[in-house]
């Protein structure tokens, strides 16, 4: 008897290490839930589902760039371009303040085929400089995200708009941010699929394990024959569409758009990311982790503010939190004795 | 052997890096169903030609033809698409990647539907499974590699390039992390290659082997052919004069060092990780050569590294001059006088942005930084430049200058740098993890001697080799490991092949 | 004496083009944008090119800024300051260089330091006001709905949307918007400030989340500006309020955008107010034409009430609310 | 003569390749000196080198942790808190709206060395939790920027002060950030005196090379016997100094401070070490690579300003400028054939 306690006690210690980061997620949760019960609804489930929704596609195309063993600063700006994009041309013709003067209401998959196409060509042009010119990561990515944020203010200057917000949306667009089927929110459903569409092309297609590869041993993926450009290119590209994508939502969602949107998103999918076990040297990462890593911020962020936490005490709260989780989700690494 | 019969030729051709001539007019032509052994001492531009004939580096001139047809490769993708294949001398595994996946890696099976290239899991696993098989290698095709030894990594590399079912396959020093076993296993798989009419080119400094197995040899030295002859008309002696360019009768050198008191007394030392060495006792004299011998995975690396403060140990301990250690880092270790020049070159010996110098001095700097200081704490580079090329010209290390990052150096001059970063540090007890590995026969002569010249000077040394006449050629004394413990133990004089063969497979009889 | 050099700089302006140097805080906000594009319409064909520089919401760019024109030699400088404590060295600099400096729509420096320069003006909706008029309106709400106390505990359970910490609007916003309640004789409770960097969707978030947690006590949410304030309504509406009558819940921003306006039409946003960027823009070219050709800034030359001293524009906010929609047209 | 001219074609080309970095910051400097003249004065030179002065600071910090192959995203908000903090003591007792009510002048030195101290501390937090918590450095920094992020806001928001831009310090702090001597800034001879005493320490000390080799390569340098965890923990400590140094210098300059200040500091440092040839992997950087890094940006950022290029525009271009800039620079690694 005392024998099997004693292995069923080592197999919890493994499991709760194995765990770490559902455990600190499992943790928070009882946390909030005892000071607010209130916090165990499926209110507040859905509205968290609903804010990590953008983020999760945001933090996916993130995901793509980490496992090339790349870096891409430019995720908040797209987001923001495409969000302004879309929300110029989802407008409804009766608005009052258009950005387009007279125009017919278009069809709604017009705002998001022009945007996702834009996010599309910005992708290429970091893969591009990534790839070919050389161009270290870090800095290709901040300089388009410079040169896409410069655009957006252009464009969202333009007469008769000058940045003002945008709004009136057609009604299907709105719907598109903040419409549900089953109680479950449409933009959850869109980032579920994403998640299902990016977990299969990097686990069951030639070309996810390529970029794996890449990431992993860029030497030895050369020698394998595998073109690095074109999976550098992908990878870039990928993660444009997302963002892009995210943006659209992101406009559908709030009703709204300004230049500003999506600023500093970039950081935070890059921590979602390594907090959900991706590394910046490349080669990891899951779906799986990249949606906890998402979703232990966004839990983080909901549940203080809904147990009243002050913005500043917020701040502090959530960097020790993060630390932490990560800090005990490595213990499992640790292998070397 | 007609004309016809060459499926790779490569004529006059020529490369140069800034500041290097690495080839200078090199031919050669590689028979069908034959292997050509392609000899040279460190930096003579043997890789760096087999680069040229798999697509890596483009020569900037020269021609090269396959099956008689000149032809011309943009990358590596085109010499594969035309039959070739290589082994490369430095590892390239994807450690965060299964065993399968290394091994299919750019062309993993799949099925197509529609447009998209679906991964057939099941066929992968298969096919390794096979290919495995094929070869008698028992690996697991799901294990991460980056769990995996370097030997088990090189064996996986040797299966892959058997994969491709090349025409031609370059092996650019497959076994320097091989222990004999496994060798012969490399062997067993070129044997049924040739039979199959695919053509070999083999690089190694392993004199025993290349007159074993090869059918031809091309020499080369100093990045220029010295010409190419058929394997019977030759005998080592002539290989290594040819490839040196003066005459050398002895692979050791005489020995006259004498063993004395005891310097270092391991006593029952067991690691932490259940999986590696447990209750292992020995000792080493001064003045003495304790050659360490056993197959992969015999944990001799984790011993010694135990030794040196870098792993854990459960229990047991080590003595010098018979006052009890405690070691528990890389710099006691080195305060205690030892040294431990590791088996992986690339992951734990070089730093492969620094210069030769920087390398070089990287240790004593640490440990004595007071020999390279000013009073005022500065650097003094004159006496790190002293030091370093006074190992540049003992250890005859081929670089263009000591400021040179030591990443662009042959693999044999990277090692003799971190030889020569160790001896720096002036060590009472130096420890030698396969020092030879990737070594040219003149080098290894050199290091031999300094070796010797350290015993006589009443250093202990503890070499750790998987070469057996090394083992049996500089020794004292070998002591044998399997599976984590000591299984043996014989004078260096009276030990043989079989001795040591029996003892490194089992411990329990 | 100074007479004579501002008809030397309008003499020079008849064979050299004048430059304004402007220094605005942030070229994303959409009210400092629309106050910049007054500007250039107002400059549009006149004599004076105007220079504008973006100090991204941070006081060390606006530093890098003022010396980068005044090392121009820029003939007029005025600053959105968001650093009141460099006023004083702001004024000193360009007395100096002996050119005009302006302070625009900001924390005024104080009276001392603007008499220490005659060429020293400010120019500046009364923050204050902003808040003044949210306060009104929650308290008008409150006094004419019964029903407006949510959860029946006599006190005006309110949300605070603040804009950034630090920021001179934001303060004033957000601490004379209550004051003005409690002025009016109606207790107050505060269930949670947020800091929201004025950004929409920061809001909508952290409103979602007090929504699920008080959904039942909350009476009334102070924006400090329209965006944040419609990013809260975005997340009400998720949550059901706005559906019908019974569900509504006061709303109140400040800035009347654009969007802002079209949600006051709608019924969602109770109220904002409008510090007309077109009166601040043109006003403060025309200052700049005046001085350029030598004349005093007075009521009359303005056609704005200029302070006693001479050295203080301040332009008055406008309540919108749904009766008066067509006043936030500019 | 044939012969020779081709030989110093070649020769110029290769100096061209070289020296990338200096011919791209000249020829801008050229272009916009040819669009207004008075660029080339020893004022702009002057202000040029005042605004970059306490970026160099932050970068030597942030190359600090480049080059031992870490990551630091804590620069910005270390920034913000040093400002703060020094700003709240060296308030003169006179002043209208003091953070601390009556308190006498504190001599200069206080407010510095106090915020020094407190950058020291938070330094050696990051490191420890890297080194001994094996936290990946993204996000132990990250965690750690937006703690002190809180903390700052907090302290900040203090009464009396209640988040007030501090103003009203001492004639000597304003003299520290405004001063020169023989027109040479104070805080660009403190910013030299950094760049030669990193200079020192990185060539010409064992600690310096030591750094060097743990971002070159961590095991070697581990069996080398350097003790991987001293050097973590220094360079992540002078880090902290440095960037709370240049907190101080930039509360004096400004002669203000919030709690914003500071804000994307680290991406710019980060920027900066990259375009001066630090790498993200670690082992490489030099200081006069970064003094040219930061230049560039600073040059970039005043010349268009200078010219009047709209912020919009003035994005667009940046981003164009640090890209090409940098592509050209790599072409000198371009060894491969
Ligand atoms: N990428 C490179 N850049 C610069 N020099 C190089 C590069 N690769 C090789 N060299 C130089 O070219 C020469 C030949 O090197 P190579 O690796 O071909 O030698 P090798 O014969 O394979 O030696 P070893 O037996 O030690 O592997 C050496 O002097 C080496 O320093
Ligand atoms: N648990 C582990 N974690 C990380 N590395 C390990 C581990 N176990 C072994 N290694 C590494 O794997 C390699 C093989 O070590 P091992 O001791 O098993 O074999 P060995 O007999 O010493 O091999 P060789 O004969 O090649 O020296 C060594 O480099 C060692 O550092
Ligand atoms: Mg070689
Ligand atoms: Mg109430």
């Amino acid at each position: 008897m005392v024998q099997s306690t004693g292995v069923k006690k080592k197999f919890n210690k493994q499991f709760f290490l194995n765990n770490g980061l559902y455990v600190v997620m499992l943790a928070l949760i009882a946390v909030i839930a005892f000071i607010s019960p209130k916090f165990l609804s499926l209110v507040v489930l859905r509205d968290i589902l609903m804010q990590s929704s953008t983020r999760i596609i945001v933090a996916l195309g993130c995901m793509f760039i980490l496992i090339a063993a790349g870096a891409d600063l430019s995720g908040g700006r797209m987001v923001g371009f495409a969000a302004v994009v879309s929300g110029s041309l989802a407008q409804a013709s009766t608005y009052s303040n258009p950005f387009f003067v007279n125009h017919a209401d278009l069809p709604i998959l017009v705002p998001v085929l022009v945007s996702v196409v834009v996010g599309l060509i910005i992708g290429m042009m970091n893969g591009y400089i990534v790839a070919k010119l050389d161009v270290p990561a870090f800095i290709a990515t901040l300089g388009t995200s410079m040169f896409i944020y410069g655009l957006n203010s252009l464009y969202f200057n333009l007469p008769p708009n000058n940045s003002q917000p945008l709004g009136g949306y057609q009604k299907a667009f709105t719907e598109l941010g903040a419409g549900s089927i089953a109680g479950i929110p449409f933009i959850t459903l869109i980032a579920l699929g994403c998640m299902v569409f990016v977990f299969i092309l990097l686990n069951k297609t030639c070309l996810g394990k390529e970029i794996y590869a890449v990431g992993g041993n860029e030497e030895a993926a050369k020698f394998s024959g595998i073109n690095i450009f074109k999976i550098q290119m992908f990878v870039y590209s990928m993660a444009g569409v997302l963002y892009a994508l995210a943006g659209v939502l992101e406009a559908a969602r709030t009703g709204s758009a300004t230049s500003n949107y999506g600023a500093g998103y970039e950081l935070d999918a890059i921590a979602s990311c390594i907090v959900g076990g991706c590394s910046i040297t490349g080669g990891v990462g899951t779906v799986q982790g990249v949606f906890v890593g998402v979703l232990i911020f966004n839990v983080i962020s909901y549940g203080l503010t809904f147990i009243g936490v002050s913005s500043y005490w917020q701040n502090v709260v959530k960097g020790i939190i993060i630390v932490a989780a990560v800090a005990i989700d490595v213990r499992k690494y640790r292998t070397k004795s | 052997m007609g004309k016809s019969d060459v499926v790779l030729e490569m004529r006059n051709i020529d490369k140069e890096f800034p500041g290097v001539k690495a080839l200078n007019h090199v031919s050669l032509q590689v028979r069908k169903g034959t292997v050509h052994a392609l000899m040279g001492e460190n930096g003579a531009g043997k890789s760096t030609l087999m680069k040229c004939a798999f697509g890596i580096y483009h020569p900037s001139a020269g021609e090269i033809f396959i099956d008689g047809e000149k032809t011309e490769f943009k990358n590596t993708r085109d010499a594969m698409d035309q039959g070739i294949s290589m082994i490369h001398q430095e590892l390239h595994p994807i450690n965060t990647r299964s065993v399968m996946e290394n091994i299919w890696v750019g062309r993993v099976p799949h099925r197509k539907i529609g447009p998209i290239h679906v991964v057939d899991e099941r066929k992968m696993y298969k096919e390794t499974v096979e290919l495995f098989k094929g070869l008698n290698l028992d690996i697991d095709p799901r294990k991460k590699v980056g769990e995996l030894s370097v030997s088990i990594c090189q064996l996986l590399e040797i299966a892959r390039a058997v994969s491709y079912g090349a025409k031609v396959i370059i092996m650019d020093e497959p076994t320097s992390s091989l222990t004999e076993t496994e060798t012969e296993i490399l062997f067993a798989i070129i044997k049924k290659l040739k039979v199959q009419g695919v053509a070999i080119i083999y690089i190694s400094h392993k004199m025993e082997e290349i007159l074993k197995i090869s059918d031809e040899v091309t020499i080369m030295r100093d990045g220029s052919l010295v010409g190419s002859w058929i394997a019977n008309e030759l005998t080592q002696d002539l290989i290594v004069t040819r490839m040196v360019g003066r005459e050398m009768t002895q692979r050791f050198p005489q020995r006259h060092n004498v063993p004395g008191d005891i310097m270092l007394e391991v006593e029952n030392l067991t690691s932490v990780n259940p999986h590696s060495f447990k209750g292992v006792s020995f000792h080493v004299k001064k003045g003495e050569i304790l050659g360490v011998g056993g197959l992969v995975g015999a944990q001799r690396t984790e011993l010694m590294e135990a030794i040196f403060g870098i792993r854990k140990i459960d229990s047991g301990s080590i003595k010098i001059n018979g006052k009890q250690v405690q070691i528990k880092s890389a710099s006691d270790a080195i305060e205690n006088k030892i040294a431990l020049l590791t088996e992986e070159r690339r992951s734990t010996g070089i730093v492969p942005m620094l210069s030769v110098l920087e390398n070089t001095v990287l240790a004593k700097q640490t440990a004595h930084t007071h020999k390279y200081q000013t009073s005022l704490r500065l650097l003094v580079d004159r006496k790190r430049a002293d030091d370093t090329l006074q190992f540049v010209d003992s250890l005859s290390i081929k670089t263009p200058n000591i400021k040179t990052q030591i990443q662009y150096l042959s693999g044999g001059n990277q090692q003799k740098v971190l030889l020569g970063r160790w001896l720096l540090t002036e060590p009472e007890i130096l420890i030698l993890d396969e020092p030879t590995r990737g070594i040219d026969v003149g080098a290894k002569y050199e290091i031999y001697t300094i070796m010797e010249q350290l015993a006589s000077q009443g250093k202990s040394i503890i070499m750790i080799s998987s070469e057996m006449t090394e083992l049996m050629g500089m020794s004292d004394r070998i002591i044998v490991m399997c599976e984590g413990y000591i299984s043996g133990m014989m004078d260096g004089k009276t030990a043989t092949d079989e001795k040591i063969m029996h003892c490194a497979s089992s411990h329990r009889n | 004496g100074d007479a004579s050099a501002s008809e030397e700089a309008g003499k020079a302006g008849a064979e050299e083009q004048l430059v304004a140097g402007m220094v605005w805080y942030n070229f994303g906000d959409t009210f400092i944008t629309a106050t910049r594009n007054a500007v250039s319409d107002a400059a549009e064909g006149g004599n004076i090119k105007i220079d504008a520089a973006d100090s991204q919401v941070d006081i060390s760019t606006q530093t890098n800024n003022i010396n980068n024109l005044l090392t121009k030699d820029v003939d007029f400088l005025t600053i959105n300051n968001i650093n009141p404590a460099g006023a004083p060295e702001y004024i000193a600099k360009a007395k100096e260089k002996d050119i005009p400096v302006i302070f625009v729509n900001c924390d005024s420096p104080s009276d001392e330091d603007l008499n220490s320069y005659d060429k020293a003006f400010h120019i500046s909706s009364a923050a204050e006001q902003s808040g003044y008029i949210q306060g009104d309106l929650a308290s008008q709400y409150w006094n004419e709905n019964p029903a407006a106390d949510r959860n029946g505990n006599g006190k005006m359970d309110y949300i605070m949307l603040v804009g950034m910490q630090g920021n001179y609007d934001s303060k004033m916003r957000t601490e004379k918007s209550v004051e003005r309640v409690i002025e009016n004789g109606i207790e107050v409770n505060l269930i949670q400030e947020a800091l929201c960097n004025w950004q929409r969707a920061e809001a909508q978030n952290q409103v979602a989340s007090i929504i699920a947690a008080r959904r039942d006590d909350i009476d009334v949410i102070f924006a400090n500006n329209d965006d944040m304030a419609l990013g809260a309504i975005e997340a009400l509406k998720a949550s059901g309020f706005f559906a019908d009558e019974d569900s509504y819940i006061p709303v109140l921003g400040v800035d009347a955008t654009k969007v802002g306006v079209e949600a006051i039409k709608e019924g969602t946003l109770m109220g904002s107010s409008l510090n007309n960027p077109v009166i601040l823009g043109s006003t403060v070219y025309k200052m700049i034409e005046l001085l350029s050709e030598g004349k005093e800034i007075t009521t009359e030359t303005l056609g704005r009430t200029v302070s006693e001293d001479g050295n203080h524009i301040w332009l008055d906010y406008v309540q919108i609310t749904a009766e008066n929609t067509e006043d936030a047209e500019y």
